[in-house]
C-alpha cells in the first residue's frame, strides 16, 4: 500500500509556516528565554533543581537498586537464608559472585556458604542474581556511598559484609519486605501442613501395621518398632 | 508485512535463468524463510531485487562462522547438506522503503574456512554495506572482493586474529580480579602465582 | 638628544635582524619592532600624532598583513634560504653604499637641529591637510580603492572551481 | 589643578587619594621634585592596576555565576562564602599548574605572547577617563592612543598561534586575525562620527561635551544609535566574545591559539582577554553612553566614577547575557556580515553626522537624519531576509 | 560538490578526537582541510569496541538483557524492547496487554529524552554551550527519576523480559507520567522559542550536509535523518509492531533533508511522542505485566533465525538471532543505526567548512556505545 502521505501542510512549530521575521528578532526571543531562566532560577524551584550534595541529599525512589545484600532471618548472622545453590553464581552476567559451599567434616553439605563474595567492582547492580534466588536470600541494596580507596581488598564484599537483616529489608523495600514474609510464612504453613499431614499419615500406617500386627501377635515377635 | 521467499525465488529464477539460487527454510516460529545465492551471481541477483522488486534498502548484513555445517543446515536447511566442511556465511536483510515489504533474507556463503573465504561485496549496489562488511572482514575474516576500503574498522590495524570466530582464543592477560572462578581462575593463577592455593 | 641616541641604534639593529634572518617569521617580527621603535623615536620627540599614526599604521597593520600573509602561505624549507645568503652579501653592499653616501651628504647639510619641534596643533593639521592639499587627499584616495578592488579581484582567482 | 585647595577625603577625588597622599609625604620628606612626580604617576598607574585586577577577578566569578544562573545552576559557592574566593583558588590553581611547552614551539615567541596581549589592554585601561577628576593619561589624542595599541594585539595573538607548532593553534590563529582585522574598521569608523560631532580627539572632551543628562549623550542622536550598536557589536568582535568567538571556538578546534598553553601563562591569556574586554567597554561608555556623566542634570552628589563604573558593570553584563544565549558564527559568515553589513553601515554614519552637526542639531535635523539612518536599515533587513537570511519552514506529515 | 586538489602538500592534515569536545565520545575524524574546507574526511571507530556479540554468544539469553542497556546508552529502554522483540520472534512468545502499553509508554519516554539531548548537544556544538544543554537535562532529569522509580536504575533499567517487564507499576506512577507529558508542552515551546527563530542557528544549519533522499536510502540511513529528506519510512507505522496502530499519531517529514530539517524533525517527533503519551496513559489496561507461562531460568528458544527490529529514536535498531537449541544464542548481532548512519559522513562534509563537518556529526546524533559496540 502506498504511504498515504497526507502532505497536509501542517503549520510550522511556533508560527506560520514561512512567517516572515524581522532578521534580530530571533535573537531576542533567544535572549528573553536566557533572561527569564535567570530570573526565575532565583524563586522558582521547579527551574532550580541543583542540590548541595554533602548538606541536602536528594530522595532516592523505593526500589532503587544499588549492589545486592544477603538476608538473614532473626538477629544472627548465621541463619542466612542462603543456601549455597550458586544459582545466582551461574546467573550472573558479569560472573562476579564466588560461592564456597560448607561441608562438615565427613563431606556433607550443611546448606552454608563457607565464602560468599561478590566483587563490587565488577558488579553492575542488574538485579538478575536478585529475580532468579528461589530461596529469597539475595536482594538489592539502596546504599550508595561505598567509596573506598583500596581498589582490591576494599571492593570485595564478603559474606559478613553483605548479610543484613531482614528488618533492613522491611525497612528498605516494605511491601517487597512484607510480601516476601508473607510468601515464606505461606510456604512454611504448606510444609507444616505437609508434615503434619506426612507425620499423620505415618503414625496411621503405623497404628494400621500395629492393629495388623495385634491381629496376628502369636506368629511374629518383633513388631515393628 | 512478511515477504514470501518462494515466490521471489521463482520470480528471480524467471528473470535470472541460469542463477544459482535455493530456498532455505527457517525452523523457528519466527517464518523468516531465507534464499542462498551463489556467489557468483550474488552482485546480478542484488542487481534485480533493487530495481525490479522495489527492494531499495539494505537494513542489516550479519556474518556467521559455522564451523560445523549440520548446525548450519539445521538452522536454514533444505534437507539436503550442502558442504562437507565448516564455512563462513553473511546474511543480508533487504527491505522495501515503497512497498513496505518485510525482511527479504538472502544469504552467501565462502568455499570455506580457511584459505578461500571471499565473497563479491555488494557495496557497488547498496552503499549502507560499506561499514558493515568492513566490519564483517575485521572480525570473521570474510574478503569482501571490490570493497573500495577494505580495512580493519573495529580493530586496531596491527591485530592478527579475527575475535567473532568460534575457534577465537581470547588472550589471558587479564589485569587481576580479586574473585576469579572456574577457568578464569586457574587461568589468572598461571599468572599470579602467588594468589594460587 | 638622549633618546636619539639609544633609540637608533636600536632600530638599526633590528633592520638589519629582519634583513639577515633566515626564518621569514622571525623576520617578520624584527621589521615590526623596527617599526615600532621608530614610532616611540617619534613619540621621544614630540610629534605625537605622527608617532601614534606610525605605531597605529605599520605596527598594526602592515606588519600584521605581512605576517598574516606568511600564515597562509607554506614556507618553504630555510635551508637552501641560507645557502644563497653569503653570496647575497657582495651585491646587497653595492647597493646599499651608494645610497649610504647620498644619505649622509644630505644629512650634513641640514642646519643643526633646533630642541624643539614646530607645534603643529591638530586642527591645523586637518585644516591644511583638507583645504589646501585636498586635491592630493583626493587622489590618494581614489587611488587606494582602486587598488583594494584590484586586490580582491585578483584573490577572487586563485581560488580553484569557482562558480 | 591646584591640589592644596580640595579637600583630601572628597568622594569625588577618592580616586586620586593615594597619589596625592604619596606625593605630599614625599614633598614633606624633602625628596627632589622628579622624584616625586614620577613616584605619583607609579601610584597613579598601580591604582589603575589594582582597580583593575579586582574588576578582573569578580568578572570571572561574576560570568559563572550569571551564565549558571542563566542555565539554571548556582555556579561556584564553595571556594569561600558565596564563591567569593573563587578568583584566588584559580589564580593558585593557575600558578600551581605546570607549564608545559611543547617541543617544536619557539620558545621565545612562546613565552612573548601572553606578555604582548595583556599589554597593550593595560596601556589602553590608561586613557580612558574614568571620573571628572580621574583620567590616569589625559592625553590628547586619547582615542587614536587606544587604536594605535589595540591594534597590537592581533601581532601577538599570531605570535601565539604560530609559536605553538601544532595544528589547532595555527587555525585559531587565521581565524582571530582576519575577524580582528575586518571588524576593527567598523569600529574606528563609528568611533569617527564621534570625533567628527565632538570635534576632538582627547576622550575627557569627549565626556565633557556628553554632558547634563542623558539626552545629550551621543547614543541619544539620530546617527549615534546606529554608530552606537554598530561600535556595540565591533566591542563583542573585538574581544573575541561569543557569538564571535571563534578563536577559540571550543567545539571545532580546541581552544584556538592558546590551545598549548598552561599555568600562568593561560591565566596571562585571560587576564589579557578580561582587560582588553574592559578597555574596549570602556570606550563604548565613553564615546556613547556620556563616560562618567550623570543620566539625570541635579545628581551632583554621587562621585562621577560610580557612573562610569555602573554603566561599565551593564554593558558588561549585556555580554554575559549575549554569551549565555548565542550559537557561534561559521568564519565565512562572520567575514560576509563584517565586509557586506557593518563596513558599508558604519560609512552611512558619517555623512549622516554631518548633515545632524551642520543642521544645527536641532529637532529639524533629526527629521532630516532620522530616515536617512533608517531606511538602509530597512534595505538590508529586507534583502537579508529575502535572499540570504533563512526563514523557519513548513513541514508536511504522513500518516502512513 | 567534489573538491580535487593536485598538490596535496597544501592540506593541513587535522585528527578531530578521540579526545575533542565535540566528538559526542572516544570517535575520531582524519580530516584533511584546505584552510576551512574539507577535502577528505575519514572517521575511525574501535576507541570503544569491547565486542558485545561475542560476550553474548557465551553467556544466557536473559544475561545479555543488561549488556543491552549499554548499546545505546542514551535510550537503555528502546535497546532492551528491541532485543526482547527479537527473542519473542525467535521464540513465538505472546505479550499481555498491559505488558506491550507499559513498553509503548517507556519507549516514547526514551524518545523524548534522547531528543531533548540532542537539542542541547546540537547546539553546544554550535558554540551555545550549556544553555539549551541544561535545560534539556533538566527535563531529562525529571524523566529519569520516573525511570528510577519503575526500574530501579535511572539509566540502566534492564526491564524488559521474553514475554513482558520485570515488575509491574509502583502505585501513583501512571499519574505522575499524566503530569510530566502535561508539563513537556510548554518545555518544548520555550525550547523552541530558543532553536527555531534563532537567525544564527537558522544559518549555519541550513543548507548543509544535504543529500538526496535516494542516496540517504542507499546508504542505509534510518530514523530521523532520512525522514528529513522527505522519505516517510517509521518502522512503527510500516511493521506496526507492539500495539503501535491502536495510537493515532503522523509521521514529520521534511523536504530538504540539512541539519536544520533533521533538528525541527526531531522536535515535531517530540511533540508527536506526547500524543501518543497521552493516548496511552488513558487506554492502559489492567492485567499481568508478564507473560506467566514465560520462564526466566533455563530459557532454550526452539532452533531457528530471526530478526527484530524497532524504531529507535536513531533509526532501526534491529537485533539478528540465530538459536541452536542451546540456552546460549548461536549468534548475536544488534544493527546499530548510529553506525551504518555515519556511512555517508564524508560525503555531507565534502567542500563544506570544518565547523560544518562537527555540526554534521553531531545531527547525526550518534552514541558510541551503539558504533563501537
Amino acid at each position: 500500500m502506498q504511504p498515504t502521505s497526507a502532505n497536509t501542510p501542517a503549520q510550522s512549530p511556533p508560527e506560520k509556516p514561512g512567517r516572515w521575521m524581522l532578521p534580530g528578532l530571533g535573537l531576542f526571543q533567544g535572549l528573553a528565554v536566557t533572561g527569564r531562566n535567570m530570573v526565575q532560577s532565583f524563586y522558582n524551584k521547579e527551574r532550580m533543581t541543583t542540590v548541595q550534595y554533602p548538606e541536602e541529599r536528594a530522595p532516592i525512589s523505593p526500589n532503587f537498586r544499588n549492589f545486592p545484600f544477603l538476608v538473614y532471618d532473626g538477629n544472627s548472622i548465621d541463619n542466612l537464608r542462603c543456601v549455597a545453590c550458586s544459582i545466582c553464581e551461574k546467573e550472573c552476567p558479569p560472573q562476579c559472585i564466588y560461592i564456597v559451599l560448607e561441608r562438615d567434616e565427613n563431606g556433607k553439605s550443611l546448606k552454608r556458604p563457607k565464602i560468599f563474595d561478590i566483587d563490587v567492582s565488577v558488579c553492575m547492580n542488574c538485579g538478575i542474581c536478585a529475580e532468579v534466588c528461589p530461596f529469597d536470600a539475595i536482594y538489592m541494596d539502596g546504599e550508595y556511598e561505598l567509596a573506598t580507596d583500596d581498589r582490591f581488598e576494599g571492593l570485595l564484599f564478603h559474606r559478613e559484609r553483605l548479610a543484613k537483616s531482614a528488618d533492613y529489608h522491611m525497612k528498605l523495600r516494605p511491601e517487597q519486605a512484607s510480601e516476601v514474609i508473607a510468601r515464606r510464612k505461606a510456604e512454611e504453613e504448606k510444609k507444616a501442613a505437609a508434615a503434619a499431614a506426612k507425620a499423620a499419615k505415618a503414625k496411621a500406617d503405623a497404628e494400621s501395621k500395629k492393629a495388623a500386627a495385634d491381629a496376628r501377635p502369636a506368629d511374629e515377635k518383633g513388631g515393628d518398632a | 508485512m512478511s515477504v514470501d521467499a518462494t515466490d521471489i525465488q521463482t520470480s528471480i529464477r524467471a528473470a535470472l535463468p541460469d542463477v544459482e539460487i535455493f530456498l532455505r527454510t527457517n525452523p523457528g516460529p519466527s517464518g523468516q524463510h531465507s534464499l542462498l545465492v551463489g556467489n557468483g551471481d550474488l552482485l546480478g541477483v542484488m542487481r534485480f531485487v533493487r530495481d525490479e522488486l522495489a527492494f531499495d534498502f539494505l537494513s542489516n548484513v550479519t556474518g556467521i562462522d559455522w564451523p560445523d555445517p549440520a548446525k548450519a543446515d539445521a538452522v536454514a536447511s533444505d534437507g539436503a547438506l550442502r558442504s562437507p566442511h565448516g564455512f563462513l556465511e553473511v546474511v543480508y536483510h533487504l527491505f522495501s522503503t515503497t512497498k513496505r515489504t518485510g525482511p527479504l533474507v538472502l544469504r552467501a556463503r565462502t568455499v570455506d574456512r580457511a584459505e578461500n573465504c571471499t565473497i563479491p561485496s555488494v557495496v557497488s549496489v547498496f552503499r549502507s554495506a560499506e561499514f558493515q562488511e568492513r566490519e564483517i572482514y575485521d572480525l570473521f575474516g570474510i574478503v569482501f572482493t571490490g570493497h573500495p576500503d577494505l580495512r580493519r574498522i573495529l580493530m586496531w590495524d596491527e591485530f592478527a586474529d579475527h575475535p567473532m570466530r568460534k575457534d577465537y582464543v581470547a588472550p589471558d592477560d587479564y589485569e587481576y580480579e580479586p574473585t576469579p572462578h572456574g577457568e578464569v581462575l586457574e587461568r589468572a593463577q598461571t599468572h599470579y602465582p602467588q594468589t594460587a592455593g | 638628544m638622549a633618546s636619539l641616541l639609544i633609540l637608533s641604534p636600536l632600530v638599526l639593529l633590528a633592520a638589519l635582524g629582519a634583513v639577515w634572518m633566515a626564518r621569514p617569521v622571525h623576520a617578520a617580527l624584527l621589521l615590526a619592532l623596527a617599526l615600532a621603535l621608530n614610532a616611540v623615536l617619534y613619540l621621544a620627540m614630540g610629534a605625537d600624532f605622527i608617532g601614534l599614526v606610525q605605531f597605529a599604521v605599520y605596527v598594526g597593520a602592515v606588519a600584521v598583513l605581512i605576517v598574516f600573509s606568511l600564515l597562509i602561505t607554506r614556507q618553504s624549507d630555510e635551508t637552501e634560504e641560507i645557502a644563497r645568503r653569503p653570496k647575497a652579501l657582495v651585491p646587497g653592499l653595492l647597493c646599499t653604499l651608494p645610497v649610504l653616501a647620498v644619505l649622509l651628504i644630505t644629512a650634513s647639510k641640514v642646519p643643526a637641529a633646533s630642541d624643539e619641534a614646530p607645534a603643529l596643533p591638530l586642527k591645523k593639521l586637518g585644516e591644511i591637510l583638507f583645504t589646501t592639499h585636498a586635491p592630493a587627499v583626493l587622489a590618494v584616495a581614489v587611488l587606494l580603492t582602486a587598488v583594494l578592488i584590484g586586490a580582491a579581484l585578483f584573490a577572487r582567482e586563485t581560488k580553484p572551481n569557482d562558480p | 589643578m591646584s591640589k592644596d585647595n580640595i579637600p583630601l577625603w572628597s568622594p569625588e577625588h577618592l580616586p586620586l587619594l593615594p597619589q596625592r597622599l604619596v606625593e605630599m609625604i614625599l614633598a614633606n620628606l624633602g625628596a627632589p621634585e622628579w622624584l616625586v612626580s614620577i613616584s605619583g604617576f607609579m601610584v597613579a598607574a598601580s591604582t589603575v592596576l589594582a582597580v583593575f585586577m579586582t574588576a578582573f577577578a569578580l568578572l570571572s566569578l561574576i560570568e559563572r555565576k550569571t551564565l549558571a544562573r542563566a542555565q539554571n545552576r548556582i555556579g561556584p559557592n564553595r571556594a569561600g562564602w558565596f564563591g567569593i574566593l573563587q578568583p584566588v583558588a584559580d589564580g593558585i590553581k593557575m600558578l600551581t599548574k605546570e607549564d608545559i611547552v611543547p617541543a617544536r614551539a619557539v620558545k621565545l615567541l612562546h613565552l612573548l605572547a601572553p606578555i604582548l596581549i595583556v599589554l597593550p589592554a593595560i596601556l589602553a585601561l590608561g586613557v580612558i577617563p574614568y571620573g571628572r577628576e580621574w583620567t590616569p593619561v589625559p592625553l590628547e589624542l586619547g582615542l587614536l592612543f587606544f587604536f594605535a595599541v589595540g591594534s597590537m594585539t592581533e601581532l601577538s595573538v599570531f605570535m601565539a598561534g604560530w609559536a605553538s607548532g601544532s595544528k589547532f593553534p595555527m587555525l585559531g590563529a587565521m581565524r582571530a586575525i582576519s575577524q580582528m582585522v575586518s571588524y576593527e574598521l567598523p569600529l574606528i569608523i563609528t568611533a569617527l562620527g564621534v570625533v567628527m560631532v565632538s570635534g576632538t580627539l582627547s576622550l575627557p572632551e569627549i565626556v565633557q561635551q556628553q554632558g547634563g543628562g542623558f539626552w545629550h549623550w551621543n547614543v541619544c542622536t539620530p546617527w549615534g544609535i546606529v554608530a552606537g550598536l554598530l561600535f556595540y557589536v565591533c566591542t563583542i568582535a573585538e574581544a573575541n566574545r561569543c557569538p564571535f568567538d571563534l578563536p577559540e571556538g571550543e567545539s571545532e578546534i580546541v581552544a584556538g591559539h592558546m590551545t598549548e598553553y598552561s599555568g600562568f601563562k593561560y591565566a596571562l591569556f585571560f587576564m589579557g582577554e578580561y582587560l582588553g574586554l574592559f578597555a574596549i567597554a570602556g570606550l563604548f561608555v565613553t564615546l556613547f553612553l556620556g563616560g562618567w556623566q550623570a543620566p539625570l542634570p541635579g545628581l551632583g552628589l554621587v562621585p562621577t566614577w560610580l557612573w562610569f563604573f555602573g554603566k561599565l558593570a551593564l554593558v558588561i553584563f549585556s555580554y554575559l547575557w549575549i554569551r549565555a544565549t548565542f550559537p557561534r558564527l561559521r568564519i565565512d559568515q562572520l567575514m560576509r556580515f563584517a565586509w557586506l553589513c557593518m563596513i558599508p553601515m558604519a560609512l552611512l554614519t558619517l555623512p549622516a553626522a554631518a548633515i545632524w552637526h551642520y543642521m544645527g542639531r536641532g529637532p529639524l535635523s533629526w527629521m532630516v537624519v532620522l530616515p536617512l539612518v533608517l531606511v538602509p536599515w530597512v534595505l538590508v533587513a529586507v534583502i537579508f531576509n529575502k535572499r540570504l537570511a533563512p526563514a523557519t519552514r513548513t513541514y508536511r506529515f504522513a500518516d502512513g | 560538490m567534489s573538491v580535487e586538489y593536485t598538490d596535496s602538500d597544501r592540506l593541513l592534515r587535522v585528527s578531530l578526537g578521540p579526545q575533542h569536545p565535540s566528538t559526542h565520545g572516544v570517535f575520531r575524524m582524519n580530516v584533511e582541510l584546505d584552510g576551512e574546507t574539507v577535502v577528505k574526511l575519514k572517521p575511525v571507530f574501535g576507541y570503544l569496541h569491547r565486542n558485545h556479540e561475542k560476550i553474548a554468544e557465551g553467556a544466557t539469553y536473559l544475561s545479555s538483557m543488561p549488556y543491552t542497556d549499554r548499546l545505546d546508552y542514551i535510550c537503555p529502554l528502546t535497546n532492551n524492547w528491541a532485543y526482547a522483540l527479537a527473542v519473542e520472534k525467535l521464540a513465538g512468545i505472546e505479550v499481555p496487554e498491559r505488558a506491550e502499553y507499559m513498553r509503548v509508554i517507556l519507549a516514547e519516554l526514551t524518545r523524548l529524552i534522547n531528543h531533548t539531548a540532542f537539542m542541547g548537544f546540537i547546539l553546544g556544538d554550535m558554540g551555545a554551550w550549556g544553555s539549551a544543554l541544561m535545560y534539556a537535562f533538566r527535563e531529562r532529569e525529571k524523566i529519569l527519576d520516573l525511570f528510577e522509580h519503575l526500574t530501579g536504575a535511572r539509566m540502566m533499567a534492564n526491564f524488559m523480559r521474553f514475554g513482558g517487564c520485570r515488575n509491574d507499576l509502583p502505585a501513583g506512577w501512571r499519574e505522575q507520567v499524566g503530569t510530566l507529558v502535561e508539563g513537556y508542552g510548554p518545555f518544548l515551546d520555550e525550547m523552541e522559542k530558543f532553536l527555531v527563530g534563532n537567525e544564527i542557528l537558522l544559518s549555519r544549519s541550513q543548507d548543509v550536509g544535504q543529500l538526496p533522499a535516494e542516496t540517504l536510502v542507499n546508504g542505509g540511513i534510518t530514523g530521523p535523518m532520512l525522514r528529513a529528506a522527505g522519505v516517510s519510512y517509521d518502522i512503527r507505522k510500516v511493521d506496526r509492531y507492539g500495539i503501535y496502530d491502536r495510537f493515532e499519531f503522523r509521521i514529520p517529514l521534511g523536504e530538504k533533508g540539512d541539519v536544520y530539517d533533521r533538528i525541527m524533525i526531531r522536535f515535531l517527533e517530540m511533540r508527536e511522542s506526547l500524543k501518543i503519551l497521552r493516548q496511552a496513559i488513558d487506554q492502559l489496561p489492567e492485567g499481568d505485566y508478564v507473560n506467566p507461562k514465560a520462564r526466566i531460568r533455563g530459557f532454550k528458544p526452539p532452533v531457528g533465525e530471526a530478526y527484530g527490529r524497532i524504531e529507535g529514536p536513531k533509526g532501526e535498531l534491529g537485533f539478528h538471532l540465530i538459536s541452536d537449541g542451546t540456552p546460549n544464542p548461536y549468534r548475536y548481532r544488534v544493527r546499530p543505526p548510529s553506525f551504518i548512519n555515519l556511512t555517508l559522513l564524508e560525503d555531507m562534509c565534502l567542500g563544506l567548512d570544518l565547523a560544518d563537518a562537527v555540526i554534521i556529526l553531531g545531527s547525526i546524533d550518534i552514541v558510541l556505545g551503539e558504533v563501537d559496540r
